[in-house]
């Protein structure tokens, strides 16, 4: 507790300074900003946990809680293992990284190849965070129904495998990524800055696939296909969910400069902008549910909220504030109609997660490469803003096509990927629990007893 | 994620550093700094949403829980189009900020006129997250009763308006502000380092006017002239929402220096004041509260923290510990026996936001002018701590003059603005919603149904 | 709100920007960014105790609602008071004979001015705000484990006691000036010190030792025990409230291990692998815990995901910045084990401890700190602490003599020495004044109708009173 920081050797302070000097100050502050975000994100998992919880019957409590401890610990056994390498390795085609597993190799160590270095570290726990939000994102459609077995297998292969292959190919040495200087998709690579596509629209995908393969919950429709509202526990913890989600969010959309260092004024920006689209989603959704219900729809502002901040995540640092007010109020719509069309298809999400994720991720991708404009390109990623700004800003349309391929590689990898796990699953474990057990709920059978003991009549203890 | 922070354009480390390198730094090391404390700020909502939350019957749930989302969500579009600018543009008669508008103009572009100026981003973020502050305070003393539409005519006009005029006047080119070199009220301006006159008074005063032309709840006042107390769903949640509150407080006080590089001294003092008041505060409430209820009350100790809380944050900057001391016990005080008051005036504050707000917040100004010593006057404010220093600590007593007619003119300037606002929409679009809805609670009528549709006996399905 | 301009480099000069830096404005800029980090850690730290109060009140029952959420303010509150008046300098002041500090209370003293003696210094006042956390945090454990039957009284008393000496002393002990710490030049134990980062003894074993020193005196709530030995299980009010208090309390950990490096200069690096190893225990603790309890109850428990994590963390705490990323996993892994028969064996010897506290902090702790003195390795002692003591005080499984596990266990010993004697003083003392233990029949119904001015969810529970 008494020791003084290291950075400087002489106690002498006249004498001249060096850009070494200076250059240790900005790589341990560089470090703290990516700690900072790596922190903000970890508590979107609270944000995920409440909202879920809120959203489910008082009879599967336990259960989803319990899934989403198991989110964060078994991804970051998987993150530790497979997943970061899978992600940030070297790459092998573009396709796939290679190395750098289990926190070895040469990414983790400084120059003289004995030290630690501290940024690849706060890096693996950036990125770990980022990955456990997209194997969150699964385990709330498919709630009330889906075995502990077939959520353990799924979360796991989705960690280790069939996320890190798209932050591969959009952030790290992938083909559609824009942060390398040569041989880029359309000139450009793809403008996904936090991930509207790389984690929500993965996430959302896989959640579709395992919410048509594990089927509705019983009760949910109706023969003549009419759509039941299932009892949802609190309204109250859905909130406070999302609430956590958009405070958690700074982290993910500002810090994903992963410098502060020179990047100050762009995350400072992008904070704003995923603030306005925020806004403009949850106010849009809110108006479109008063139109569509007839009433002030406290769900709709929730989701409406998400929506928004999804949309924005692709496009935070490079569209401007009024760019971020369209993306906002587009989000809403797409929100709200895509969640019809699945109610329509008989497709049962428990929290509206593929609406949410699936959906307004694709968009968001797609709206990056319409909003960016040149100076904020420029400042966010490379000076190549002529070719790569946004179609609605003077681009020449490079990132139209790279964003759009990108949306389409994505959809595909995910969808045939997700579709053989979960059938697969559902061949071998069992992707659903028995008829009984969706009754009476999870907690009593499998997790030792209801919730609320002292509130539920007819309940065991706990 | 390939790319070197772009600090600096050499290399080679061992190249003697300029000024510049280090300013380079600097400055981006404060726009952290002030993002980090909007996030902080902003999780208050989080904060608010529980308590107010909390203190509702569940009949209320929802109808509270959409009215926090959209204190943010239409804070942040009324911020955008006018508050920042009415706030912070360039003075028109000391009175009002006239440009800025929008996010454009001078203050958002860099030196050379195209690129962004972080910090002006970053500090449009952190003034949002106050002002949606001071719009969220209304909401809870008047929850139960005022109808949706009236409360979004007074959240616009609110964060419009009335509150970044108060800004104004207090912390930019305003008539009573301390940020000038010349021409300052009683030659200091005001001392209200994080606006327990500028954020909480106004919010409070607000609130009062509300309650006030609103009426209270059916059922709260007897005809004899006692009162009931009527059912809170929640102690658990109010108590959240109070803890988040304190956390979010070290971002409101701390990071009001504005700047860390220079000021991390005073925030990191600051920090401390804002504990210790904060902790006397709650210790002297529950005190007072056995003394006059004989029982440890746990509302007490909440609104005893807020308390303490709310009257430090003026003066949380320029007093020292035993001063905070001072000022989280009277606090104690001023809260217990102004919510005493206002029972015995039949005005009815469901969340006891006013005595926190309004009359803790007034205390607070006051205090700040007291308590300020030279030593930490000069240190957070100017040179002028001869003349400006608190009364206690040896000032001029310019200090309390300017900090009593900044009372006023606040009182003044929200009580007659208010006043207007609430009995213009009385008049035209109602204040309150009829008596049935009341009785029935507002989630059955106007949010789509009752919360908790599993632990109510004969409500509906959410 | 000043101009924009670094205080430190201002200069009337249109050119000043180019002109030479000195090391002076560049430490400047970085003591600046040293205090930034010690208030984030703070804040987060903090923020645990939110964690603690929806962790406690998850698990009691709702008849005791409002007792254990004033309880949990008052730590905080109460806890200040305790840390500014006495705490702080008993903890870091200057040493007397190496036991306890003995001057910079009630921030006073030349700790907390600056070199010219008028202006403030910063970095100690940040100090103080991060380790008033950590005692905060330390008084909390004892609350959730004798809930529902300790007195309010009797509550009162220990906190202030434990706040503002009995912790205090052994921080002294173990980062202060005291016989045991590392950080201190010269005349060290066992030529190292104490390896206990961020306190898997120091804090944890602390506030565990307490916890399970009062739930001996008071005694286990009514009920609890049969006469035939076996256990039953009260009401817990909600897993989502106990969940969500592990939560933030994750969330907080990283303040808790990762800012404990007290500087980001020049210790960045090691901030960030401590928070990856924090990471790595707490996901194998979890893992490891629910699979424990899967084979011991049959089913998939969520109270041992969340207990499991937070025996995790407590383990990791110590040896977070010295261990690597596979040391954290075998930490985790027999954190989890500790836990789950630690927290049988409570059962077996009828103590009662209604959060599991005594097993995830005490117990955990211990191993913590042993584990701590195994698993540090050259490279990382040499970068979290001194390098030229690295041979000798390496862990034992990574080439180190040995010192670090004599250290270390010795810290141990004399941690449970201290903290069972004062604390067993404290509350036999507690129990023979005021009682320790509320009336029967004021258990029988609960706190909050007899203490607290009425039952919480009035709306939902049949039989309450309107609050």
């Amino acid at each position: 507790m008494a020791f003084t920081p290291m950075a400087f050797s002489s106690t002498d302070t006249t004498l001249p300074a060096t850009i070494g000097d200076v250059k240790t100050v900005s790589d341990d502050m560089d470090i703290f900003w990516l700690m900072f975000g790596a922190i903000l994100v970890f508590f979107m998992q609270t944000g995920f946990a409440m909202l879920e919880v809120g959203s489910v019957s008082i009879k599967n409590t336990k259960n989803i809680l319990i899934k989403n401890i198991g989110d964060a610990s078994l991804g970051a056994i998987c993150w530790w293992l497979l997943g970061y390498g899978v992600a940030f390795g070297d790459t092998s085609g573009k396709f796939i990284g290679t190395n750098n597993f289990d926190l070895k190799g040469a990414l983790f160590e400084a120059d003289d190849g004995t030290l630690t270095n501290g940024y690849s570290y706060a890096s693996w726990l950036f990125q770990w965070a980022f990955a456990a939000t997209a194997a969150t994102i699964v385990s709330g459609a498919v709630a009330e129904r889906v075995s502990f077995n077939a959520y353990i297998i799924y979360s796991v292969i989705l960690t280790s495998f069939i996320y890190p292959v798209v932050v591969h190919w959009g952030w790290a040495g992938g083909w559609a990524s824009a942060w390398r200087e040569t041989d880029l998709l359309f000139g450009c690579g793809v403008i996904d800055f936090a991930g509207s596509g790389v984690v929500h629209m993965t996430g959302g995908l896989a959640a579709l696939c395992a919410a048509i393969v594990v089927g509705p919950r019983t009760g949910r429709f109706n023969e003549d296909g009419t759509a039941n509202t299932l009892p949802q526990q609190s309204a109250v913890l859905q909130s406070l969910g999302t609430l956590i989600l958009w405070f958690g969010w700074y982290g993910f959309n500002g810090v994903s400069t992963l410098y502060i260092v020179g990047f100050a004024g762009v995350a400072a920006k992008t904070m704003v902008t995923t603030t306005i689209s925020a806004a403009f989603g949850a106010v849009t959704t809110v108006l479109l549910g008063k139109f569509n219900l007839g009433h002030w729809d406290g769900g709709a502002a929730n989701n409406g909220l998400l929506a928004g901040l999804v949309g924005v995540t692709a496009g935070c640092s490079t569209c401007e504030p009024e760019g971020a007010m369209v993306i906002g109020i587009i989000s809403g719509f797409v929100y709200t109609y895509s969640s019809k069309m699945l109610v329509m298809l008989k497709i049962d999400d428990v929290v509206d997660a593929i609406p949410v994720h699936c959906f307004c991720g694709a968009w968001g991708v797609f709206a990056a490469s319409l909003f960016a404009t040149k100076d904020n390109y420029g400042m966010a990623y490379y000076d190549r803003a002529d070719k790569c700004a946004g179609a609605f800003y003077g681009g020449a349309g490079n990132a139209v096509g790279a964003n759009f391929v990108f949306i389409l590689a994505v959809t595909a990898w995910v969808v045939a990927t997700c579709t053989a796990l979960f059938m697969g699953i559902k061949m071998t474990v069992g992707m659903r629990v028995d008829k009984e057990m969706e009754q009476i709920g999870m907690d009593d059978s499998k997790h030792g007893g209801q919730t609320y003991p002292e509130m539920m009549k007819g309940t065991t203890a706990a």
